[in-house]
């Protein structure tokens, strides 16, 4: 009886994701691009490199890739805190 | 016209939603986590292309029609930060069958 | 190869191979984590590929490289992953200051003075301010990340591993 | 001044500049490392009261991380930058967030001592890793930065939570990590559907585009994003990782937990109110008001049988989320006009949130000190400690009747702002409500009867340690402060916090 509960459960969000990726705009044409338009437009000027998703990366959004630099660490932190702890 | 890409990444969430919940061994959960986690990755890919465009990089970049470069930023982070959680969660499988022997679920009720 | 060859591992051709292949990986790695700001690529990607060494030499070498040469005790490790730590912690302080006492130090900023006008150019390597800083930083953060993780996983786990056929290492220690 | 200009970046950047430094200090010495982790969350506590009292003083914080002048948000008339956003919601929230972590430090001064010589300044990094993402969790008032700084905490806690490397540690911690990373990638999906239709990532520029034209993509974010956080916050369907979890950590990372379990249930209720506000499906606020009755129900049934004193708050604390998600839930069904009965419900959730974390932190602390001088894991072999050590006797005494709902507790006051208004609206859930209270009280004295009272306790006994002590203190007084002055709470605190959920013009009418 579990097994056909989590199978519906599946089907159910199956189709719920389905339709809602079915709303979105069709691939290849985005509807709203105004911040990538500006960022494209003043990357350079801004933050002085070519490569506008390293500027997005290192200066429009500095803090996601601080906050995944601290995840990377955290984890690092964590598995040696497993292995270490095991050594007792 | 249905487009493909987004299908694509319905498909590859279920399949790791459906794999996380039916298979027992601890392995298969955390590949499940990762497919998981390269499709959510496909969708906020997918959603920064537009058609006929190049790699947002001026460096003798072809011609100025770019796709969007914050959907790449956040993927890429989202990859790094799927790295992490797959890592950790390998060393606890790991930890796990050292301590118990055995990497299947079902045996110690782990995930019931 | 001063090194004493140990007999665990994989045969000696692959272990020269491993130690030549090393120096080109370890320079493409760092071009592409210092040329972040001007061709795709970038921190990440750059401290993944110099990450491949360390995985390469203990597929090569096997893991009783790491466990015999230093002291039995996890105090070997303990001393690479401080010094992983702490040159990441002092390495994180500049994009630390850099994103949150806000970014006057890039395109404007007295690093490199050279501010970019809009449009296709060939690229030049002073430009970008602090980013190129950043880079580098986040690159070996993510190189000693995975490394560490990956000599975790594999050299402290104590089950039964196929070892090569021919042990002449010592009784592993329980 | 400008300590206080950058109030809300510093409050993320202290601890975490803290902890990256942990492992240098700690080359210096145990003492040295342990005062620097006070001393820094000591700071962060700092900078956070006086966020705190400046948005309290009326206007909404804003500080647009990275840009030349902070409070430049909106540079095309859209914001670009990640943008951090303290209003009075979130400084409360973050307020408990950071002093219950500052009284984890001081707990885990003595008590991990003895347990873990060797990795302790990876369990300090970790702590204080966890604080700066609670701290990011709470302030932040950008999409993206929300699913990062979930991670964060998801991935400190899991390897706080297997830091005494038993067996069953590394399962709990493993079960945590499952369901922790599938919630937080729906999540992600549900921030992607946002993107791909708005071409924003930032909550009040999206809040201002949804308030215009709404269509079912965001129904469907909102739902996968809500699911998520439920996910995160232990409610009922998913509330499996949680008994397990409390029951393998050590205590003052169960109390970090659960600030976290509060912080996603606040981050929730940020998003269905400030952002989706008008789009927002009466079904969704009675979806919740369900699943809170529900949890009250499950947690406080599966808690009676319980022999592991943690295990058993684990499931009062899926009780206790219960209780919050009754209060709030009835405020967001009256979403739009929130007036009356269902702007008491919201306050006394959020009054409720406030006094859940202290009274199960004080608890939690009281349960791991009887570990820590017992030397005991289990429940059964301890008993009779009232002879031995009086004072904690009469802290475990207090925590009780907080969680209990008791009148001179703040619990009470909270709880009886929830029955009230919940009654208006379906007389079940408070009935529901009332009898979880009731079976709670009757759980606990049964746990106090069998570790305080009866034959005095025969094994050597140690000295609650002064750190202990203090920490406890500090939560009993608080405690007891809200139950005696719930009005001074009330509306020095509370009301503008609800009145800030409420309505969201002023929350986008600060970035936009």
């Amino acid at each position: 009886m579990k097994e056909k509960t989590k199978a519906g459960t599946l089907l159910v969000l199956f189709a719920f994701l389905f339709v809602a990726v079915l709303s979105l705009h069709p691939f290849g044409r985005p509807t709203d691009t105004r911040m990538d338009d500006y960022l494209i437009q003043n990357g350079q000027l801004e933050t002085g490199c070519n490569n506008i998703v390293t500027s997005v990366l290192f200066d429009y959004r500095a803090l996601d890739t601080l906050g995944e630099t601290t995840v990377l660490f955290a984890a690092t932190c964590g598995i040696f805190a497993a292995f270490l702890g095991r050594k007792r | 016209m249905i487009s493909t890409p987004f299908m694509a990444v319905v498909v590859l969430v279920l399949f790791g939603l459906s794999a996380m919940v039916f298979k027992r061994n601890l392995i298969k959960i955390v590949m499940a986590v990762h497919v998981m986690g390269s499709g959510v990755n496909l969708f906020l890919i997918s959603l920064g292309y537009r058609a006929g465009s190049t790699a947002p990089i001026f460096t003798n970049a072809p011609k100025l029609e770019m796709a969007l470069p914050v959907p790449q930023a956040l993927t890429l982070t989202s990859i790094v930060i799927n790295i992490a959680v797959v890592a950790l969660m390998l060393t606890f499988a790991a930890l796990i069958y050292e301590h118990y022997g055995t990497l299947d679920a079902r045996k110690r009720r782990l995930l019931e | 190869m001063k090194r004493k060859i140990h007999d665990t591992g994989l045969s000696p051709i692959v272990k020269m191979a491993v130690c030549i292949l090393a120096v080109p990986v370890a320079t493409f790695g760092f071009y592409v984590a210092l040329h972040g700001h001007l061709t795709p690529g970038g921190g990440f990607a750059g401290g993944a590929v110099i990450a491949t060494i360390t995985a390469m030499f203990l597929v090569a070498f096997g893991r009783d490289v790491i466990k015999s040469q230093h002291s039995k005790s996890f105090s070997s490790l303990r001393t690479i992953k401080s010094i992983g730590i702490t040159t990441f912690g002092i390495l994180i302080f500049i994009s630390l200051s850099a994103t949150f006492l806000h970014q006057y130090l890039t395109s404007s900023g007295w690093f490199f003075r050279v501010t970019v006008p809009f449009g296709p150019n060939p690229g030049y390597l002073g430009t970008g301010g602090i980013i190129p800083l950043m880079n580098l930083a986040v690159g070996l953060e993510v190189v000693v990340g995975l490394s560490l993780a990956v000599i975790l996983l594999l050299v402290s786990s104590k089950e039964g591993h196929t070892e090569a056929p021919v042990e002449k290492m010592g009784r592993r220690e329980e | 001044m400008i300590l206080l200009e950058h109030a809300p970046a510093l409050a993320i950047a202290v601890p975490l500049l803290a902890a990256l430094a942990t492992p240098l200090v700690s080359k210096a010495g145990k003492r040295i490392r342990n005062l620097w982790v006070i001393l820094s969350l000591a700071f962060a506590e700092f900078v956070v009261i006086m966020l705190g009292r400046d948005v309290l003083a009326g206007n909404v914080h804003v500080y647009s991380v990275g840009a030349s002048v902070p409070s430049l948000t909106s540079t095309g008339g859209f914001p670009i930058r990640i943008i951090l956003v303290a209003d009075a919601m979130s400084a409360l929230v973050s307020l408990a967030a950071m002093s219950i972590a500052l009284l984890a430090a001081i707990y885990s001064w003595r008590f991990m001592e003895e347990h873990h010589s060797l990795g302790l300044d990876k369990f300090y990094t970790l702590l204080l890793l966890l604080a700066a993402g609670m701290m990011g969790l709470s302030l932040t008032g950008d999409f993206f930065t929300l699913f990062v700084f979930i991670e964060v905490v998801s991935i400190s806690s899991a390897g706080l939570i297997a830091f005494f490397s038993s067996g069953e540690s590394f399962e709990a911690a493993f079960k945590y990590m499952v369901i922790s990373a599938t919630g937080s990638l729906l999540l992600l999906f549900g921030i992607g559907l946002l993107y791909g239709k708005y071409g924003m990532l930032n909550m009040a520029a999206i809040a201002n585009e949804v308030s215009m034209q709404h269509s079912f993509l965001d129904i469907a974010a909102l739902s996968l994003m809500v699911s998520a956080l439920l996910l995160k916050s232990g409610s009922v369907p998913v509330h499996m990782w949680k008994p397990d979890a409390y029951q393998e950590a050590p205590a003052q990372v169960v109390i970090m937990m659960l600030t976290i379990t509060l912080l996603s249930l606040y981050v929730m209720f940020r998003i269905c109110f400030s952002v989706f506000s008008l789009v927002l499906p009466v079904t969704m606020g009675w979806l919740i008001v369900i699943l809170g009755a529900m949890s009250v129900f499950v947690g406080v049934t599966m808690a009676m049988p319980q022999r592991n004193l943690k295990r058993l708050i684990g499931y009062a604390a899926v009780a206790e989320i219960g209780y919050v998600m009754l209060g709030a839930g009835t405020g967001l069904i009256a979403m739009p006009n929130v007036s009356g009965f269902a702007m008491q419900a919201l306050s006394g959730g959020i009054f409720h949130m406030i006094n859940d974390v202290l009274d199960l932190s004080l608890m939690l602390l009281a349960a791991g000190t009887v570990f820590y001088i017992t030397r005991q894991q289990d429940i059964n072999e301890v008993g009779g400690l009232a002879h031995k050590s009086g004072y904690l006797a009469v802290l475990f005494m207090i925590s009780m009747l907080a969680i209990a709902g008791m009148p001179p507790m703040g619990g009470f006051a909270s709880k009886l702002m929830i029955y009230e208004s919940v009654y208006y609206f379906n007389p079940l859930l408070s009935i529901i409500g009332i009898l979880g209270s009731i079976m709670l009280l009757a759980i606990f004295v049964k746990i106090f009867a069998s570790v305080f009272l009866g034959v005095p306790y025969k094994g050597s006994v140690r000295q609650v340690p002064k750190s202990m002590m203090f920490a406890m203190c500090v939560l009993a007084f608080f405690i007891l402060f809200f139950g005696i002055f719930p009005n001074l709470a009330l509306d020095l605190l509370i009301t503008p916090a609800a009145e800030a959920l409420i309505n969201p013009q002023a929350y986008i009418g600060g970035v936009v």
